[in-house]
């Protein structure tokens, strides 16, 4: 059973108008670039899209925005994106927006076979509408329920051949999380060794959630905020 | 007289104790991490997924994969540990988080909080806010005590959509510092100079002022 | 003539395909393992928090940190990684194991199954039991086809407590392999030269025997 | 802030009489050792042990059996230990079973400070009687609540002195989800290093949920079932 892929093209070939896919990323950190780069080419439309935030006006899925190819965002925070704002505000982008930690959690639901999480986070505010309270020890806490994606787009640091994956600092965020929620997870990685390499104990993401997986390339990690001090501070 | 920005940080400072971790939101929160009291340890955790943020990164030493929530670039320190956004929100929603600092457009005197969303202005989105707000056992509010046109932000109730019910233990302002309890905000410390009138003035919501209300006093 | 435990297992692992995940119960399900068809790539999953279980380790080599569910020392292959036990009953719940193999005391003709307890025993608990039959879409029950008294354990009901309802997709015993379908037990094959009769007369659920049965065919 | 003890028997000093106490391990692989021996010096009855096993005759928890200071386990599977079943055939000791997953799922979601999981292992069980069942997708799930426990006691490989946690290849199964179940955390770890050793990237447990670290000594690492082959073979 291969893994493994070639290019980003071949790895993201049958998503079709109208699927539903996760993006893995916190802002630009941990983007799947090539992906994104194969999607963009693919030109598929009508994509609905859970991803933590939408990238930037040229960069992320803002490269997708450009191309009119998200129906529907489910974010938690969208700023950072004019194209964005102007489909938003002209009725051609869907826009649901859920708390951080929701979100998180919905993905990682998925990849624990939990049907539905119990969270606090939105209780006694519009995310609460129409959604079920219920009480345990005297707080209350939201249902809110696992995401059915059909496919998990992720960026990992090292991967090996049986889909394994290991992630590098923030970079990690919501990655592990989708790359197990989804039910086909394309996984694009910087280093992609021979099975055997990686150290079992080290593992982020266990090879069984992960169908397909290639190496990246040309990767540009474009920094959002680039904030440094003098070495004289 | 009123305090800067950065009096209010380090009047919020003053809350921390060793072996603290503390998420610091965007804003003025972020600034208490440069008055971290002497001879204490405090660990900052940043929502994306990290625990022990360091300061910003020396010029050309910046990495595009470690950042903190606000997508700065940051650096790690000897402790860290870096985890999926699940597992932080997770330690965040089961209470081990000590305390957390937010920004916020208006805190009402039943602890309620607003400050993600303004009807009729492009809306964002909450991020993380919403999880923290109504997790945390411990959140303190550092904002400005009036907005931009002069009115109140401590009300008796939120006009804006909020972002969390009875959630809000504290708020610091550039004014004042104020508990909010069972009957509302109750004044605990003023800034310098400011007098309890002003602070009177300034608050729509229910004020509690009892007895002599002292100074707040810095090294 | 009835199959050895072997060649139940042996039968089994014909069920296995290239790529497949695979959680084998104790007894005859481990022995799945050494039948694994050429040429096909199959990991076996521990649900201790293993996937890419390998053979067991050269005498001397064993280390107390490396065990199988069933507690035995085993190893770990190229591609093996580790896991806390509540991802591993994640991955299962989730449906990401292909095949579960499992022994049993009782199954039922609708699917469920008895293998955790027996009244009036000592009661050692269902382990993962009853989260593998409750998760994994596609079971396989290995057993004897009677119990030790004669009495045969493919049941219209099961008379033991239930690990789990509705559940097993197929069984393999000594005599036969039979799928479970919603008007009953299946015959699909037929050790070699066991009779249908003598199969009909052994199973004690609803059994459907549709046309020819073949007998089971081994290299 | 202080994580470090110098002896388990500080670390369990106020591990007092009725304490409800999580034991990390599966079977005789990962336990406590050193914390297991010093509960047994120390004495404390009546403790209510949350382990997904009960130890052996002469090892484990079993020790604490012996010396009758568990008044009941909670546990999936509790064979291998015939002072255990003497204890319980004679009403000196009670048993909660609960499916493997449902206890492992049970620690975490206490650690992720969900009140409740979703989970379909027992419906149509006797574990069912008396639990609320939800259908979800046609599905049948019990809802089964987090683990409330005053103290979680595990074993790692390596530690640091912030409290980070890194265990060794399946000597980790229930070891990092009951640390973050603890109300109280106490680890003991084969080495403690000092902050900064461990990679942020491979901890396993962070440091936040651990209160109490201390290396422990003399492991034994007793083997239940030695299964190895001839080098020939």
């Amino acid at each position: 059973m291969n893994k493994v892929y070639n290019h980003a093209v071949d790895a993201i070939a049958d998503i079709n108008d109208d699927a539903v896919i996760m993006l893995g990323g916190f802002g630009l950190c941990g983007i799947p670039e090539n992906s994104i780069a194969a999607l963009v080419k693919k030109g598929s439309k009508n994509l609905t899209c859970i991803s933590n935030n939408a990238g930037v006006d040229d960069f992320g899925i803002g490269l997708m925005l450009q191309k009119k190819q998200v129906k529907k965002m489910v974010s938690s925070y969208v700023g950072e994106n004019a194209e964005f704002e102007r489909q938003l505000l002209s009725g051609e982008l869907e826009v649901e927006l859920i708390p951080q930690g929701t979100l998180a959690t919905r993905c990682m639901a998925a990849g624990y076979g939990m049907p539905a999480i119990f969270t606090p986070a939105g209780v006694g505010t519009e995310v609460a509408e129409g959604k079920e309270i219920r009480i345990f020890n005297d707080k209350e806490y939201l249902l809110e329920y696992a995401f059915d994606a059909d496919f998990a787009i992720v960026k990992a640091w090292k991967g090996d051949t049986e889909g394994n994956l290991i992630f590098k600092d923030t970079a990690r965020n919501f990655n592990p999380l989708m790359a197990m929620a989804g039910k086909i997870t394309i996984a694009e990685v910087e280093e992609l060794v021979p099975a055997g390499e990686l150290d079992p104990n080290q593992i982020h993401t266990p090879g069984i959630y992960v169908h397909r997986i290639f190496q990246g390339k040309d990767y540009e990690k474009r920094i959002e905020q680039r904030t440094t001090k003098k070495l004289t501070d | 007289m009123a305090l800067s920005k950065e009096q209010i940080a380090k009047r919020i400072s003053m809350e921390l104790k060793d072996g603290y971790y503390v998420n610091l939101g965007i804003g003025i929160p972020t600034l208490v991490a440069n008055y971290i009291p002497a001879g204490i340890n405090v660990v900052l955790q940043s929502e994306n997924g990290l625990l022990g943020m360091g300061p910003f990164p020396i010029d050309g030493e910046e990495d595009a994969d470690l950042i903190n929530a606000g997508k700065q670039t940051i650096t790690t320190l000897a402790g860290s540990s870096i985890f999926d956004s699940a597992l932080s929100f997770g330690m965040i929603r089961a209470g081990k988080v000590d305390l957390t600092v937010l920004g916020a457009m208006e805190v009402s005197d039943s602890g309620d909080i607003a400050n993600w969303k303004i009807p009729g202005k492009m809306v964002k989105g909450m991020g993380g806010a919403m999880d923290l707000v109504a997790s945390a056992k411990n959140i303190i509010v550092a904002m400005m005590h009036t907005n931009p046109k002069g009115e109140s932000k401590l009300l008796s109730a939120c006009t804006l959509p909020l972002t969390g019910k009875h959630c809000i233990k504290k708020v610091v302002t550039e004014l004042a510092v104020l508990d909010i309890t069972e009957d509302g905000f109750k004044l605990m410390e003023r800034a310098p100079g400011v007098s309890v009138e002003e602070i009177m003035a300034k608050t729509a919501g229910k004020l509690i002022v009892h007895g002599e209300i002292p100074e707040m006093q810095f090294d």
